[in-house]
């Protein structure tokens, strides 16, 4: 499923992507609506949106006032009774407000109401940082949102992956919290035409390699690939693996690579503690211990809320030499 | 329950015509459901104590007349939502009371299979799409309710209830204002139902917001009401009907704040009430929704005091039973644990 | 920004006593005032065009009277807290246009060491306790001020600035039932300053809210009000002057709507405004604060054509050294990114 | 400093250890002062303050309105300005409501303002489950609010570390997430007299062993002690550390207890996905990885919102059973 339509791919940016995902589910069924502030009349404010207003019509293409926790609950109780909205969450560091609803509500009301409901639910929106936007707003929130039994967590970072995993978190009966790649939407890459619906839970090998594992999602896979070409300089060939999909999580992706590799690098934007680098160090140390010949290292933004500085801001995010050199350490090279 | 599968059938269009009386064997069958509800809760209580219901466990005793006199105004394909203090609305809708305790004595075939306990009872064949346990959180979804039932082209409203407490909570608002909103595009079919119990768990209104009509509260976002002494069922019919042929009809929201008391603890755990006086709770009881409605009906002649009392011995008899079942009934088999996560085939991610 | 510190111990006390005219000189310094926050926001513009300011900008250009006549009321000791469009609360305050220039320009010597950008200015020490990036997050925080400045005995208080946006948060509503319940007890001397321009980014009240007239949110939590023309400074003054001292005197929460217009786009990318017409703007224009108050100024002759000319040739000056100093000083040192996180000895926790 | 005032023990409940916390400051400090919901005129929920109203009145003990966000959002306002604010999070599980204000104010003020401001504030209440409580209210959330720079986060399980932590915490200079042990209320310990102050970042040797260690928090530690009991009768000396402080977190502690046992056992309430366990697990494998003799084993609470019955709930966290068998598994044992 996942290489759908690639036949007839085109380039397009993954902001056109995201919308063509959703246009291809609003023409298909007439439950989709798309909800959040300045979605409608302003156009979106990354233009995700644009354009659909005046398609669709404003029962279709809500504009709300500025109350995250009230537009998201109350797209949960539509989809509780039926319709598939897609909210945006103009950045996802406004989704504390949303928090409540998201995790007590969107994520539970299926099980403590014993299967009565479901809720088919989509929260989009632009997740991490780069764009000096500081520390309001500048969050990567995959862990803690991948952290609650009941939701779906997928961060894309190509733009086929984009449409693809969008018709599919729309066709999805649960929540899905999906994490776009914010500093990505004006990037281009062939998208696959009509239904390019991806699977959740496969990860994608980004580029194969044999001597080390670079595991990561969203923009850090390109951080990845970037370092993987360094690495080549070296004679080092890593694997990239692209997660795509923080829950459900393809653990198999992971153990396979490394039962090939011995070493893994994992990356990520946000910071540390607890973050999903922890994880994926945690998974492969138990289900690929005796093929492990390093630890597993793990790569991460620095201890602090986002700086608004240029420089500091380019300090405070995983770079290309620092992962190029985790990957030396794991095998045990000297670093550049 | 049967009586009110009656009423929702019976003689409501001719009440609703007007200010007509309603008709003493109209209100002989709401006593017997608002009888049921307090012999229901009356168990609960006892039940929490033996140690058979566990978490928490909220009352609805001394509020009968709300529930039950807005849940006369519901029609078939109507929603309605709650908080946690819930039982009442679960068994006026017509859940069965075995299911219902079933649920709060934790065991498989409760309301929700045995999944939710007390603060969450679902009915939603019936219209009831929850009970909620965070203060305000059930807000939202009840106003997108509304909004689904426009989109979807129905006449069907939502009823929505909450409590003095939640209406502080920021929820509320932002709910409220979105209703106000869509409800201009005759697109919000909410009839929001507020209980003044004049208490947040122990914290009074007065204690709790400078605004003490609570109504006001609507106007910040444009929504019409009125207030309605929630102990006198007749008052209480007579505005809910009204109410909600207004809210179907327009699509925009309504409220009504129903000034109501709860005589018993916040919880079933609390054992003391520092917060209000035994005076207080004395007053109050003296205009106890079902001691009103026994009154009347003895003094209209609609019934006698022994039929009440054969209703009150019919309702105390359908609750044992109730109990019976729920003591007797399974625990739910361990594997529930891991069904309703997702829907879809991967019900469960996870190691069992 | 000697022209600030001129005003905030001079002729004030007059003012305060009534509706007497504000005089002519004291006008003019204010007339230049504003002038000086106009020219450094277009500088702003520019810089954000040119790459030199990055992250998100919000600009100030059309409101300057609101700060203006409100900041008059400012006495040492108080606090002001508002949203991310901050830069003018900041100079009138007293920031050196300097600092604030660093900070956008993301620079070492900036206002706040280049941490926060345009969204977080900082200048404690004058009273300005911060621009926040989340619509509605400050709110509970300047409450709380008002608090503590009560509690610790002090007759300070804090003006909150708001948006017209901003009031449908939830946030909001919490943090105004705080404020209007201390206000009871005389513990929130808060004073509300709403500042109506319209629009929240690109929705207009109408489409925000079903309750356009904004002062009844208030009432929700019992917070007295007035509306005030925002675009006329004097009137602005007025209202600032007598509600402050109500604030200070009470200790109770007030609230003023100040209707004004932002005549730039939302942020400083916003080319396209599909959400209102370029004829909305042109006639907001006529009513530009600065404009207005030229217009009185020369009326009343207290100041002639050529002498407000000069205060703006001024003002771009001031501007331009602001520029000149920002772009000259240096990226905030690299170690810089990890202090500040904590108080204390373990300023940060983690690899370096 | 952790053992201080032993000397003077007396036996007291974890509740009246945390009364006894903050009694202590207040006395010490006016600028202290509790907030919450009922937790002045009804006594506290769950009676942790009960008797402070009417020993400190309503100025100092206040009672609140439900709106979590709100009032968390004031008490960040004050500890601005100089007083430090204890809130009482009624249940951690409001605290979504209040998250956006904790992670995006109280957390980060002090930094994107360049350092002018800090933010001494207390957040408190239980956290966990294990009564019945059901899906919206049974959280554990130390990896939640673990991940966020600016904040600490601790987690004590003793009385004596609840009252000495509760004063580290107020004397603390910035936002501390104190998170109790909310089913152990009633437990009783020794807890030192006066000033029994205990320094965040240092884990707790729960119990002393050679053969593997086990690592958790809160009433999980009493479980841990419970299965090295179990596993003593098998002849396996399992070291119990208790993490006591999420963050800070002591990873020197883990490190040399599994340079000693080789083995290491992560055992938590909360689910398992970007859990403290996987950051255990992540933190063993990087520093002691050539000391392990097995992988490091995670036991979690299961992949499901909380269920209300009681044999669900019960089959829903980690049991005794679990971590012993898990302690077996890293043993190369047979499991019981
Ligand atoms: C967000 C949140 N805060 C606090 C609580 C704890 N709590 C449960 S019920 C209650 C009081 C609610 O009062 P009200 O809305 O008047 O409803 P009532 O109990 O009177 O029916 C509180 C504070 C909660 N469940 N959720
Ligand atoms: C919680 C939250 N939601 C959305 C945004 C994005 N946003 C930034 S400014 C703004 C409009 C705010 O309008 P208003 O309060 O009227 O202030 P104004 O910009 O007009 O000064 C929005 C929606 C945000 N920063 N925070
Ligand atoms: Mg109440
Ligand atoms: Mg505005």
């Amino acid at each position: 499923m996942a290489e759908n339509g690639k036949a007839n791919a085109e380039t397009k940016t993954y902001r056109e992507a995201l919308r063509e995902g959703m246009v291809h589910e609003m023409e298909n069924d007439e439950s989709v609506v798309l909800m959040g502030e300045d979605i409608g009349v302003y156009g979106g404010t990354h233009l995700i949106t644009d354009g659909l207003y005046d398609q669709y019509g404003p029962k279709r293409v809500m504009d709300t006032p500025i109350s995250e926790g009230g537009f998201t609950g109350a797209a949960i109780g539509m989809a509780m009774l039926g319709m598939r909205p897609v909210v945006e969450m103009m950045t996802w560091n406004f989704s504390f407000l949303a928090s409540d609803q998201i995790i007590q509500n969107a994520a539970k009301v299926r099980y403590f109401s014993g299967g009565q409901v479901k809720v088919p639910l989509v929260i989009r929106g632009p997740n991490g940082g780069g764009v000096q936007l500081s520390a309001q707003h500048t969050h990567s929130l995959e862990n803690m949102y991948g952290h609650f039994p009941g939701l779906k967590v997928v961060s894309p970072v190509t733009p086929n992956d984009a449409k693809g995993m969008m018709i599919t978190a729309i066709r999805d009966d649960n929540p899905v919290i999906f994490l776009e790649a914010g500093a990505l939407y004006g990037t281009k890459g062939e998208v696959g035409e009509g239904d390019n619906a991806v699977e959740f839970g496969k990860a994608r090998i980004a580029r194969e390699g044999t001597d080390v594992t670079l595991i990561a999602y969203g923009r850090q896979v390109n951080l990845c690939l970037r370092a993987a070409d360094a690495l080549e300089e070296d004679g080092v060939k890593a694997e990239v693996i692209d997660l795509r999909s923080i829950r459900p999580f393809d653990e198999d992706a992971l153990v396979e690579s490394v039962k090939k590799t011995h070493r893994a690098v994992a990356v990520q934007e946000q910071w540390r503690w607890f973050g999903v680098a922890s994880e994926v160090a945690a998974i492969i140390q138990d289900r690929a211990f005796d093929y492990l010949d390093a630890p597993v290292i793990r790569v991460s933004g620095a201890e602090v809320p986002a700086p608004y500085a240029r420089n500091l801001e380019i300090e405070a995010f995983p770079s290309e030499k620092q992962v190029a050199n985790a990957a030396r350490r794991v095998m045990y090279m000297e670093e550049k | 329950m049967s009586a009110a599968e009656n009423e929702k059938n019976g003689d409501v269009q001719s009440a609703s015509e007007g200010a007509v009386a309603t008709s003493g064997d109209r209100l002989v069958d709401l006593y017997r459901e608002m009888v049921l509800v307090r012999a229901f809760e009356d168990a609960c209580q006892r039940g929490f104590r033996q140690g058979k219901i566990g978490g928490y466990l909220h009352l609805y005793t001394g509020q009968e007349a709300v529930a039950t006199g807005f849940l006369e105004a519901f029609r078939e394909g109507d929603r309605v939502i709650t908080a946690y203090r819930d039982h009442a609305h679960a068994l006026l809708l017509g859940a069965d009371p075995n299911e219902v305790m079933a649920e709060l004595y934790g065991r498989g075939p409760g309301l929700v299979k045995g999944k939710g306990g007390s603060m969450h009872l679902f009915d939603v064949e019936n219209g009831l799409m929850g009970g909620y346990g965070i203060v305000g959180g059930h807000i939202p979804l009840g106003v997108g309710f509304a909004y689904a039932q426009r989109y979807q082209e129905t006449d069907h409203i939502t009823q929505l209830y909450l409590g003095d407490g939640a209406i502080n909570n920021g929820a509320f608002h932002e709910a409220a204002n979105l209703a106000g909103l869509w409800g201009n595009d005759g697109m919000c079919p909410c009839l929001f139902i507020l209980e003044n119990n004049q208490y947040g768990m122990g914290t009074s209104v007065e204690r709790a917001t400078a605004q003490t009509d609570l109504t006001v509260k609507f106007d910040a976002h444009g929504i019409e009401h009125e207030k309605v002494d929630g102990m006198d069922l007749e008052a209480v019919i007579e505005v809910a009907e009204r109410a909600a042929e207004h809210v179907r009809e327009t699509g925009k929201p309504y409220a009504v704040e129903a000034m109501t008391y709860r005589t018993v603890p916040h919880g079933a755990a609390d054992f003391f009430e520092k917060y209000r006086t035994k005076e207080e709770i004395e007053k109050w009881r003296e205009r106890d929704p079902i001691g009103l409605l026994e009154k009347k009906l003895i003094e209209s002649g609609a019934a006698e005091e022994e039929k009440l009392d054969e209703i009150k011995d019919e309702a105390k008899e359908r609750t044992n039973e109730a109990v019976k079942f729920a003591d007797e009934a399974e625990q739910p088999p361990i594997e529930e644990l891991y069904t309703d996560v997702y829907a879809g085939e991967d019900e469960y991610m996870g190691e069992k």
